[in-house]
């Protein structure tokens, strides 16, 4: 019992005795996008009850969406980062926000996935030849669509399609105050059985990737009587051979269950791996 | 390649005497103990005496009797760091018992030491001339190796740093 | 019009119409009705505004992994067996405050949000559910600790039971003895059977209840009929499980080949848990965000499914799902007998239908038991004496002096409010504000001052070692068993400490040394990482100065400016003779150095009850509740963190328990 | 994002104006645009937007149409209810369903609740700031605290219904093919009325307020396209489309009489009539098109604002969207007043192929969506046409004759008014891109 012993060292620098943030310089904020649909920062601004306060507490350098003030060299102590890797600049611009960052989170399925649009990543170039536009020279794109965390260092992530405004909190909290931000790595059951909502897949023989999918999101589908479709991506050992094989014997048929591990996060690994495994 | 001040040899009675204090003695039995006296000597260094330095050619096994010698190697980028210390009862460059070889560490007396040295040579005839004296031998050697080896894993893990 | 006043062990008989009265009278004394009711295609129990409320005409069907409700011929209100939920939720609410903080200028209050929550009626507890909430009493009405909001709630429940005479496909409760009539502890006992409604008075407050409604005597052929209709409904279980002697089989299989195979097909999704009436593992939260500036903890369920409950110093001890799934199961089915003295099963086979994959526990049990390897004896229960007062409240303490030991290593000298008495090996709760609370080992008092030597290593004790003198935070305990300082009198003792163990250690050495004459020969041998890396350097020169005591210190690597011991710290045992059989060992490091020390000294003929060292965990409460502190049937806070090596030897070795 | 700094001005060309931004702010999504003036005469008004294509009809393909709800709201976060609203009347009309009153109720309902979230949103925390000359509402709020304070309530009130209809507000996950995995109890709803009564009030403020701020005088002769939601104000349902001065479209015809093309060195395409006319869609057609179908609630604060019919300053529209903010929440407090539940919450009906189409009103314009599905239900061709792709030519049009105009300005001013133009639009640049096709560069 003789050492602290609840976690590692947070990337985001020891911690102070005293509850309240350091008086001192307020950390430096920014927040940036890469190919995403803008709703994880928006997230931010959704914090209606608490934006005001969060501006009081931290420094919002840059951060397009909302202000005209643009410092996109940074230095930041903390930046997130919304969107996957996925046209030729953005492999340059994640360098910089690194090199600019203390600490760097991503935030939502692109940025820690690939996203949606990483279902591209799937089909063969040839696939999509035909498909070719009457004038590519306008646009160039990367072949795959990845997560930043296959570019770059990342500290923290936030998971989900969209993140989650109490993660949110909860990590720029963390931040501020210098510890660990509590992102809990559990199966979205977990929160489904503490809500008290009733098991979709068990009561209903709804297919549901909750058993797969980490939490954070607050089992909104169960909720709402539908499956999990795993926007939050997959838990920690992830067991999707399991859940694939009940989805087939529940009569799910194999193309089904092939596209629902391939969706909004299919390019994380587990679901990656699952979904090819049914090709 | 010995010490720096070189003493003469002790005679075999203390040598004897020594030598029946160690467990070692016991599985020996008389006979064959008196001729590994034959070919030991007792030794004493001060502290700061470096005995053989990395890379030597290594002949002689010692018993320390007393005291501390430290064993140093070469690290790339670390310079000379300490790997291992033996005192007490405990056996240095015992791979000499097999052959001639080279010394894989320097040694570097820490606390005065009191040893007794065997001939290389003369104890790997011996040995040879006597296979269940190089067997009680090579086992109490043997022993000593896998003990080391599995203290040294441990050494390795680094299980005092941030405990997993 | 009642032609007989009920009394406690009647029983009556009521016209199923007067039923509804009875709620009524409840909800009149002042009850918040809690019931089964359908809701989103299954039986919930949430709060009922009245008999209508009750699933009437409905029953279930359920089978691994399967769960459907089904109308009834017959408009039975309870007719149908565990549902989802069980009565869990409502004693130990999901999510609940744990302790808020309030802040007189620069003074800290910590308390406890009171329960200011209606009594409330407990309408329709399955005989499975009602010995489930004497299994959950155990754990939060025990000793050494009570949970006090627990005992606030459950102190105040009216129970009205219901015999089961149609067990479901899943239901074993007759092989745990809790079915399917009710055992004690309920005020009223219904069994709906032909149109009518027996009813057993429990108590005097069952009494008093039932006689506002009109009853009769029940006649001799109701309690004939009660007695076949239960009988009957013995041989309807839809599962078995033979319990005879399961705890030490499981323990004793602890490397079966059926937990790999196991681990296929377990999603680690932690269902199981938390549709288990009586699992009670749960995790804290610091709930308080940067703009609301709160700084209150919040107490969630959690499970030994989720990897960050077996989370140490950054890494788990329970990381793959064999060693989860073998937890639940070796838990509840084996060590809570030891924990509690009762199985932690009550046969309600909700695990079985809520298993996204239907894993079956009594399949798996069986299948142990039938290639069973082995068998242990497993440890009785253990006696706690009870301790007043709210283990979960911290209280201010004042940091009077930090000291720097190592680079990440500070001892902080604390003032505790009020009187404060420990012993050696015991430990703290140490909490800051907003950031978290963490066990922390006292390694020493001086005067009114208690010690702790902290290494920071994660986000509370990197806080800790980090606060300046003048500072408060939050101190709970002291907590768990300590050295064996009296029994080790006129012996000799030898200490073996690692790295930061030496800290816990202090405090019995320390005895040590000052009584020469109750401690004739202490040897102490500490290994730490560099010589940069060794705790109180000049204390263990002073000790090392005592004629009683021999001090040996080595650390793993060093400069050629280091004359001292180079080598792991068995190097110390390497010599047989130096082993003494006839030594008391207290050993206290990372398990790894623990275990091979062990094994040395078994080699040794040293007996296992000459050896104790101490655990580590990260627990959460310290008092017994939040379970991840367990190792296989012990708890560490309470049963530890000191443990006699012959009493723990079994499960001691074994990665993942 | 070369450079950051606003209005730079070239001096290598004289008598050259070139105002420039390299990164457009306050809007969704990422863009920049460019004026060149010489001697007065404009050689350039560019809107380029240089957010990634994410090929959202590419990958459309092959999915089975109960996942196009959950796919298309993707390609924006900010309404993502449009997509989805969008989607199901489209894919419904394949499968023939026709949904109850109770659902295109509650559909209504959820709409009203994003367009109140998206267009709150703008006036208080994108729009008001070039306004009240702030670089945005968080510095805005020092001084207006009351103010923006209002605004983000508002926002919250739009939001929470938003949460309780759809599980959350961002990608909610209740709308489905036939209507919705699960209807909300009346009870739910009519919690939420004292706060959406307190929001109409504080609504019909908000036009006062906007009315109030002082905007540039300049007008621009529009061509309004707006969804024609019959008696109702266009919101979700409609069957034909109008535009000013000719004959309504029916939605079989809208690919032809919308057409939009690629233009160089931007993902976006852009939209014109067939005449190669510009045109405008949005609150301004919208409120300019069906001012009678306005709530008589937002009709009223219409008329208090005195604003003459049809609006044709930009500018303006941020008064026209508080407006539209009032109808939103007087008519989501109606629908909740009249709701009883919805039970089917969802109807459905045997797969078939087909094609099928539905057009609604995003906060900031009209949206299109064709389907064609196979017998299994996996789409075979998707297309999605977005506002903000169909306004863009409209706004460089606007750029162009803003120019006159700020000559006289230094480029600071110059360069402000025209961000202000194009936020005017509610440019939703994430959707805007949503849809090329891939081309991959190797390697």
């Amino acid at each position: 019992m003789s050492t602290g012993n609840e976690g590692s060292t947070p990337a985001a620098g020891r911690g102070s005795a005293v509850a309240e943030a350091p008086a001192s310089s307020k950390p430096r904020l920014g927040v940036f996008k890469l190919a995403s649909c803008d709703g994880c920062q928006l997230v931010l601004l959704d914090c209606e009850d608490e934006l005001l306060a969060v501006a009081e507490a931290v420094d919002i350098v840059h951060f397009p969406e909302a202000s005209s003030h643009l410092a996109e060299e940074g230095p930041f102590d903390v930046t997130l980062v919304e969107g996957s890797i996925s046209a030729p600049e953005h492999l340059a611009q994640i360098q910089a926000f690194r090199k600019a960052s203390k600490v760097l989170v991503t935030i939502g399925a692109c940025a820690t996935s690939g996203g949606i649009q990483a279902l591209r990543n799937f089909a063969t170039l040839d696939e999509y030849a035909e498909r070719v536009y009457a004038h590519p020279e306008y646009l160039a794109t990367l072949e795959t669509s990845t997560p930043v965390a296959d570019h770059v260092k990342v500290d923290y992530e936030l998971r989900g399609c969209p993140i989650s405004k109490r993660q949110l909190l909860e990590l720029l909290t963390a931040v501020i105050k210098g510890r660990r931000p509590e992102i809990r790595n559990e199966s979205l059951c977990l929160a489904c059985k503490r809500y008290g909502y009733v098991c979709v897949m068990v009561a209903h023989g709804i297919p549901c990737l909750g058993p797969v999918t980490v939490n954070g999101c607050g089992a909104v589908c169960p909720s709402m009587g539908r499956g999990c479709y795993g926007c939050f991506g997959p838990k920690e050992g992830a067991n999707t051979r399991a859940l694939a094989e009940r989805m087939l014997a529940m009569g799910i048929p194999r193309d089904e269950v092939l596209r629902a591990f391939r969706f909004i996060t299919g390019y994380a690994e587990a679901f990656r791996e699952e979904s090819i495994r049914h090709e | 390649m010995t010490a720096s001040h070189d003493p003469s040899l002790s005679p075999s009675s203390r040598v004897l005497e020594e030598l029946q204090r160690l467990p070692i003695a016991a599985e020996l039995g008389k006979t064959r103990l008196d001729r590994v006296v034959e070919v030991a000597m007792l030794e004493e260094y001060p502290a700061g005496t470096v005995l053989f330095r990395e890379g030597e050619p290594a002949d002689d096994p010692r018993i320390i009797i007393s005291g501390l010698i430290s064993l140093m190697v070469n690290v790339p980028h670390q310079g000379e760091m300490v790997v291992n210390t033996v005192s007490d009862g405990e056996l240095l460059g015992f791979s000499a018992l097999l052959s001639r070889h080279r010394w894989r560490s320097s040694a570097r007396v820490s606390q005065t030491t009191r040893c007794l040295r065997f001939k290389g040579e003369a104890l790997r005839q011996l040995m040879e001339l006597d296979h269940e004296l190089g067997y009680q031998l090579l086992r109490v050697a043997f022993r000593v190796a896998t003990e080391r080896m599995g203290d040294g894993f441990l050494q390795i893990l680094d299980v005092f740093g941030h405990e997993r | 019009m009642n032609d007989s006043r009920p009394a406690v062990g009647d029983l009556q008989s009521l016209e199923r119409s007067d039923f509804p009265a009875l709620l009524e009278r409840l909800k009149a004394d002042g009850y918040k009705l809690v019931g089964p009711t359908v809701r989103d295609g299954a039986i919930r129990l949430q709060k009922l505004d009245g008999a209508e409320d009750l699933p009437v005409g409905w029953t279930d069907e359920q089978g691994p992994g399967h769960y459907r409700l089904r109308p009834r011929e017959d408009d039975h209100y309870f007719g149908f067996v565990a549902g989802p939920q069980s009565w869990k939720r409502h004693l130990f609410p999901p999510r609940e405050p744990l302790i808020q903080l309030k802040r007189h200028g620069d003074s800290l209050e910590w308390r406890r949000p009171a329960v200011d929550e209606p009594p409330m009626a407990f309408i329709g507890v399955l005989p499975c559910d009602l010995a489930a909430i004497h299994v959950q009493d155990k754990v939060w009405m025990g000793a050494p600790f009570q949970e006090s909001r627990y005992v606030a709630r459950r102190r105040r429940v009216f129970i009205l039971a219901v015999n089961c005479l149609e067990p479901g496909e899943l239901c074993f409760c007759d092989s745990m003895g809790t079915g399917p009539k009710a055992g004690s502890g309920f005020d009223l006992c219904l069994t709906e059977m032909n149109g009518r409604l027996l009813v057993e008075v429990g108590t005097a407050r069952g009494e008093e209840v039932l006689a506002s409604v009109p009853v009769r005597k029940a006649s001799a052929e109701d309690r004939q009929a009660l007695l076949n209709a239960l009988d009957l409904a013995r041989s309807r279980m839809g599962r078995h499980l033979n319990s005879k002697g399961l705890p030490g089989i499981l323990f004793g299989n602890i490397d079966h080949p059926r937990w790999e195979e196991l681990a296929q097909r377990c999603l680690t999704c932690g269902n199981c848990t938390h549709v288990c009436p009586t699992c009670f593992c749960f995790n804290v939260r610091e709930t308080g965000t940067v703009v609301d500036g709160h700084e209150d903890r919040e107490r969630f369920w959690d499970s030994c499914f989720s990897l960050d409950h077996s989370m140490i110093h950054g890494g788990y001890f329970r990381a793959t799902p064999k060693q989860r799934y073998r937890q639940w199961l070796t838990h509840k089915l084996g060590a809570w007998e030891s924990q509690f003295g009762t199985s932690g099963c009550v046969g309600c086979g909700r695990c079985i239908a809520w298993c996204p994959v239907g894993i079956d526990v009594t399949e798996e049990a069986e299948a142990i038991r039938a290639t069973s390897k082995g068998h242990v004896r497993m440890p009785p229960p253990r006696e706690h004496r009870l301790v007043a007062g709210d283990a979960l409240i911290p209280s201010p303490a004042q940091i009077i002096h930090v000291r720097e030991e190592t680079a990440d290593t500070a001892t902080l000298w604390m003032e505790p409010t009020g009187p404060y008495h420990w012993r050696p090996g015991q430990f703290n709760m140490l909490s800051i504000p907003g950031i978290g609370d963490v066990p922390i080992s006292i390694s020493g008092q001086a005067g009114a001052a208690i010690l702790h030597t902290i290494r920071g290593v994660g986000k509370v004790s990197q806080a800790l070692t980090s606060v300046e003198a003048g500072a408060l935070v939050g101190m709970r305990g002291p907590f768990g068993t300590s050295w064996p300082l009296k029994a080790s009198r006129g012996r000799i003792v030898t200490v073996v400490a690692g790295g930061i163990g030496l800290a816990p250690l202090r405090g019995a050495v320390r005895e040590m040394a000052e009584n020469p004459k109750l401690y004739p020969s202490v040897r102490l041998l500490y290994g730490a990482r560099t010589p940069g890396d060794i705790l109180y350097p000049d204390e263990l020169q002073r000790w090392g100065n005592h004629l009683h005591m021999k001090v040996q210190v080595t650390v793993d690597r060093a400069a050629p400016t280091w004359t001292g011991h180079v080598g792991f710290v068995t190097n110390f045992l390497r010599r047989r003779e130096e082993v003494r059989p006839d030594s008391v060992y207290l050993l206290c490091g990372p398990e790894i150095m623990m275990r091979v020390i062990v094994e040395k000294l078994l080699e040794a003929a040293v007996p296992e009850d000459h050896i104790f060292l101490s655990l580590e965990r990260n627990m959460k409460c310290g008092a017994g509740f939040c379970g991840r502190c367990q190792k296989g049937p012990f708890f560490i806070c309470k049963d530890g963190p000191v443990f006699r090596y012959d009493q723990i030897a079994f499960v001691f070795t074994h990665p993942g328990l | 994002m070369s450079e950051s700094k606003p209005g730079t001005r070239d001096p290598a060309l004289n008598g050259t104006r070139n105002i420039r931004v390299e990164m457009l702010t306050r809007v969704e999504g990422e863009g920049r645009f460019h004026l060149k003036v010489r001697d007065g005469q404009v050689e350039e008004a560019t809107l380029t937007i240089f957010e990634p294509p994410r090929f959202f009809e590419a990958f459309l393909v092959g999915r089975s149409l109960f996942e196009v709800p959950d796919i298309v709201p993707r390609i924006c976060g900010i309404c993502p209810v449009t997509y989805q609203m969008t989607s199901v009347r489209a894919l419904e009309e394949i499968l023939g369903i026709r949904p109850t009153a109770e659902i295109r109720n509650l559909r209504r309902l959820m709409y009203c609740a994003e367009w109140i979230e998206s267009h709150v949103l703008h006036v208080f925390l994108l729009h008001a700031p070039d306004f009240l000359g702030y670089a945005n509402a968080l510095e805005m709020a020092r001084d207006h605290k009351a103010l923006v304070e209002m605004g983000l309530r508002m926002k919250k009130a739009g939001n929470t219904l938003l949460e309780v209809m759809g599980g959350r507000a961002i990608h909610p996950v209740s709308p489905r093919v036939g209507g919705f995995s699960k209807a909300p109890s009346p009870k739910r709803l009519l919690a939420l009325l004292p706060e959406l009564e307190w929001g109409l009030g504080a609504a019909q403020e908000t036009v006062d307020v906007t009315n109030g701020l002082p905007m540039l005088d300049f007008e621009q002769p529009y061509t309004f396209v707006a969804l024609d939601g019959g008696k109702d104000y266009p919101i979700e349902w409609g069957e034909r489309i109008a535009v000013t001065g000719r004959d309504p479209v029916a939605l079989e015809e809208f690919e032809e009489v919308f057409q939009e093309r690629q233009v160089p060195q931007s993902p976006a395409l852009h939209a014109r009539l067939p005449d190669g006319t510009p045109y405008l869609t949005g609150p301004m057609a919208r409120l300019s098109l069906f001012p009678d179908r306005l709530h008589p609630l937002a009709q009223e604060a219409l008329e208090r604002t005195g604003m003459r019919l049809p609006v044709l300053n930009p500018y303006r529209s941020i008064v026209v969207r508080a407006v539209e903010i009032v109808h939103a929440f007087a008519e989501a407090i109606d629908l909740i007043r009249g709701y009883r539940g919805a039970d089917p919450a969802y109807l459905e009906a045997p797969l078939r192929a087909g094609e099928g189409r539905g057009a609604t009103e995003a906060p900031r314009g009209l949206q299109y969506q064709r389907h064609r599905v196979d017998g299994k239900g996996l789409i075979l061709e998707s297309r999605i046409v977005a506002p903000t792709s169909q306004n863009q030519a409209r706004i460089e049009a606007d750029l162009a004759g803003l120019a006159p105009e700020i000559l006289a300005m230094d480029d600071a001013q110059a360069t402000l008014r025209c961000e202000q133009l194009i936020r005017a639009y509610d440019p939703c640049i994430s959707c805007a891109t949503h849809f090329l096709k891939l081309e991959v560069e190797r390697g």
